[in-house]
């Protein structure tokens, strides 16, 4: 995909900053607020699709990085599932931070409160496992793609 | 030939959708609810979370994500084997 | 905090650790990959049989996932399971089993197979999640996970099967057909899944079983399921994509797809017996399925019968063998209303189809391996180019001939087995089938007697010269399935006894299968 | 009759997507009709979760007094979101690796040129 024009350029590096940012206050008040790992990790995704197209796929090589990406979302994987493995010492998927007092651990008041972050025992803790993870997989979908379709084309009109 | 055994397909398929569209429960009333009025009431006392649908997405059906996060690596690493020849 | 009440998800969760972790560990050194799958998969191969044992003897296990204890299902009071449920019983061990050495012997098949590509680590992470996909399809007791389940189940298997797509055209084309067919059944089982929720507001299969009253949706329902599910394993009306997808997956991936379908195959018996049971009329249900194994057998095998490539042949093969497992299970079904019956050879046929499912995995397995293994040596596939490969290759001869007699149903083989169980049943009910079934068995004898002439048999062809025996991982691979078909052709009672009774028995009594469920024991 | 029109237009949805599927020769087509399913059933679930003049359950400042909408078919939405995602992106990627094996996206030439 070839370059856009100096406008689209300057508004993109902008906007980006905000994109993202908003995109992680999604997956950190999962709990709270609507949303969660996976629409915070769509958003953020959204940024990189849209730096993509500004810049082309192909100069924007040089500031996204594939295997940085598929590094995050390996270890953001391993994280969630590590997460399943620690409640194993009572079943799988137990929330053994919830009520604990501990991080992440104060009993959130029963009926409509103005929500505190320090509640939901594992759950924050997952979507940030499971944001990390989709941002990372949507990085790597669209440059692998991108860069895809450079290869196909190149037969066309080869 | 082939578009003859397609359309009776497509016609019988067609018809078990509007029947079932039309015997199912009307919009806005479920007949039963308890598990999801189990659901509304506990997840903030089990779980913490004020967000009950998150609190189901990853304490009470917290397996099933783990299901899907493993659908979404598994896309990612088929598409990255597809096009694993081009030349960066 | 005894790990022995854990095995049930242990069994998934280390494969699914190690996919995460291949990828990782590829940057450092690719040969690590290789042997971190090998030992994940033996790690779960072990687990798998001490669930087996533990299941044979205390009987089914139920694992409920975040609550305070693993068995415990309904938590304070309530009258319905709210978590996501593993409920494994013996049936569902069974195929468990099937998949554990499939996969165990395909990884390590796949150790010297893959050398030639590139992208090692890619392979075996998706040779993993496919393991694991299946592992979950066959031991969960929720509809919407094993949705999840089908699904990963079919996106590894479309990765892996255009994974040979970078240089050559027809993988794609077979992926993209193979993709479409799973995108639809997976839908419609999610189509399904929306039915059952709308009307019982429950996920739980035992729950569901309970709470059914066969209204004019869940009609629906069983109208979509059968079909799709059918569709997934390969029955006939809609087998199209069978022989792209087995005959362009590389060959240890093909053994493991075969027993992927198999396990949507154990979800149609699951649903049609625990769910339904005998709240619908058995009969038509019976002789639908027994309709489908019928032309699966028919068409299969006059189909296999024309073609000259050699991975083709064995892939109509599979769905005419899939054919047999339909017939023996439907005939059970048909007569699971009236019990007379069924005592008289209901449960024969059943243990007959379910008996062949183990067998087919063992030696349509070992009859892809040896495919593959021509493969790797002569890089061809199609039968007319082969010729004289026993001079050199004299392992791969020795497999192919217990493979080819096993698929025929020759005495001293697993195929006979099952196949003289399915026979002697299905006459009794009906004796046109169980001709039929005779016949098509005749008709695949004559089909591998024509493909061990002309890959084997012959004089030394001038350009496989240099041809010599396959490495060692590999014939190491089909020994083990080799030993386990002659095992199981030498004393098959003690296999039926002891496995395929219980498994049956567990299918037929859907009480079994709600109490654990919704009893709390 | 009004009471399920959602139902209807689930239907009409899904039949679409199946049209699609059967009768249209481009592959892309062909992946556009996968996608109109799985719209379509992702439809269906949601509908089924909704309860007359209900709010979204979520306790941060939400209106007092109010029934909260069943919340588990929103979870099931969710999870079925991400897996149309991962099989469009790859049903995709697979067509792009055709068209670049055979030059075409006609399923037709794609089965004359393989032979």
């Amino acid at each position: 995909m070839k370059e856009m024009s100096r406008i689209v350029k300057t508004v993109t590096n902008f906007v980006y900053g905000f994109i993202i940012i908003f995109g992680f206050y999604i997956i950190v008040h999962g709990h709270l607020t609507p949303g969660g790992g996976f629409q915070g990790g769509a958003v953020v995704g959204s940024a990189f699709a849209l730096l993509l197209v500004s810049y082309g796929s192909l100069n924007s090589k040089k500031f996204l990085k594939k295997d940085i990406f598929s590094l995050f979302e390996n270890s953001g994987l391993t994280l969630f599932i590590v997460l399943g493995f620690l409640g194993l010492g009572i079943t799988f998927f137990y929330n053994f931070l919830a009520n604990s007092g501990g991080w992440f651990g104060d009993a959130a008041v029963i009926g409509i409160n103005p929500g505190d972050m320090n509640t939901g025992g594992v759950i924050p803790l997952m979507n940030i496992a499971v944001g990390l993870e989709v941002l990372s997989a949507f990085g790597v979908i669209l440059l692998t793609m991108a860069s895809g379709a450079e290869f196909t084309k190149k037969k066309e009109n080869s | 030939m082939k578009k003859i055994i397609f359309g009776i397909a497509f016609i019988i398929f067609f018809s078990f959708l509007i029947v079932s569209a039309v015997n199912m429960r009307t919009f806005g009333e479920p007949t039963f609810s308890e598990m999801d009025d189990y659901f509304i009431e506990n997840a903030q006392g089990e779980t913490g979370a004020n967000n009950v649908v998150t609190s189901i997405v990853f304490d009470y059906r917290g397996f099933d994500t783990l299901g899907e996060a493993t659908v979404l690596f598994t896309a990612v690493v088929g598409i990255v084997a597809l096009f694993r020849g081009v030349k960066k | 905090m005894n790990l022995s009440n854990h095995i049930p998800i242990l069994i998934i969760a280390i494969p699914l650790l190690a996919a995460f972790l291949v990828p990782l560990i590829g940057r450092i050194n690719k040969k690590a990959t290789g042997v971190l799958t090998t030992l994940a998969l033996s790690v779960s191969l072990i687990l798998t049989i001490l669930l087996t044992v533990k299941i044979l003897t205390v009987g089914p296990q139920v694992y409920v996932f975040g609550a305070t204890s693993p068995s415990l299902t309904l938590p304070s009071g309530l009258k319905f399971p709210i978590r996501i449920m593993f409920e494994v019983d013996a049936m569902s061990i069974f195929m468990g089993l099937i998949t554990a050495v499939v996969s165990f012997l395909g990884a390590i098949y796949s150790l010297s197979f893959i050398k030639k590509y590139n992208g090692m680590d890619k392979y075996y992470s998706l040779l993993l999640l496919l393991t694991v996909g299946m592992f979950g399809m066959e031991f969960t007791g929720d509809i919407f996970n094993f949705f999840v389940f089908l699904e990963i189940s079919s996106i590894a298997s479309v990765a892996l099967i255009s994974f040979r797509g970078v240089d050559y055209g027809e993988p794609a084309e077979a992926g993209f057909k193979y993709m479409v067919v799973s995108s639809i059944s997976a839908l419609m089982v999610l189509f399904a899944v929306g039915i059952f929720y709308g009307q019982y507001d429950i996920l739980n299969l035992a729950a569901i079983a309970k709470a059914i009253k066969y209204s004019q949706l869940d009609k629906i329902a069983l109208g979509l399921l059968i079909p799709v599910l059918a569709m997934k394993a390969g029955a006939v009306p809609m087998h199209m994509w069978t022989p792209d997808a087995y005959s362009e997956a590389p060959a240890p991936i093909t053994m493991i797809l075969v027993a992927a379908s198999q396990a949507s195959l154990y979800a149609l018996f699951r649903i049609v017996f625990s769910l339904y049971n005998v709240t619908m009329n058995t009969l038509t249900v019976g002789w639908i399925i027994i309709i489908f194994g019928l032309l699966s057998m028919f068409i299969g095998v006059t189909m296999a019968i024309v073609q000259k490539d050699i991975k083709r042949l064995m892939a109509y093969h599979a769905v005419s063998q899939t054919g047999y497992m339909l017939l023996g299970v439907g005939v059970g079904l048909a007569v699971l209303a009236n019990p007379i019956a069924l005592q008289k050879y209901g449960i024969t046929a059943m243990e007959g189809g379910v008996f062949h499912i183990m067998n087919h995995a063992m030696y349509k397995g070992l009859l892809f391996l040896t495919a593959g293994a021509l493969f790797f040596r002569t890089g061809t596939r199609d039968l007319n180019k082969m010729g004289g490969l026993a001079h050199s290759m004299k392992y791969t001869t020795i497999f192919f001939i217990i493979g080819a007699a096993a698929i025929a149903g020759l005495p001293p083989f697993n195929g006979f087995a099952s196949k003289l169980l399915i026979y002697e049943s299905v006459y009794r009910f009906n004796p046109l089938l169980s001709i039929i079934a005779m016949v098509v068995s005749i008709l695949t004898l004559a089909s591998f007697v024509k493909v061990f002439h002309s890959a084997f048999l012959g004089p030394k062809l001038p350009q496989f010269k240099e041809v010599k025996e396959v490495p060692r991982s590999m014939v190491f691979a089909m020994a083990v399935l080799s030993c386990i078909i002659i095992f199981f052709g030498l004393f098959p009672d003690l296999i039926v006894k002891n496995i395929v009774h219980p498994a049956v028995m567990s299918l037929i009594e859907q009480l079994q299968y709600t109490g654990t469920a919704l009893g709390g024991m | 009759m009004i009471g399920n029109l959602p139902y209807v237009a689930v239907a009409m949805f899904i039949g679409l997507g199946i049209y699609t599927l059967m009768f249209k020769k481009n592959l892309i087509k062909i992946a556009i009709g996968v996608v109109l399913i799985e719209n379509g059933v992702n439809l269906f679930l949601i509908t089924l979760g909704y309860r007359k003049g209900a709010i979204a359950p979520i306790y941060t400042q939400a209106p007092s007094g109010q029934a909260m909408v069943l919340p588990t078919p929103q979870a099931l939405t969710l999870t079925s979101i991400v897996i149309g995602i991962a099989t469009t992106a790859l049903i995709l990627s697979i067509a792009m690796m055709i068209y670049k094996h055979y030059g075409t996206l006609d399923t037709d030439q794609v089965r004359r040129l393989r032979g």
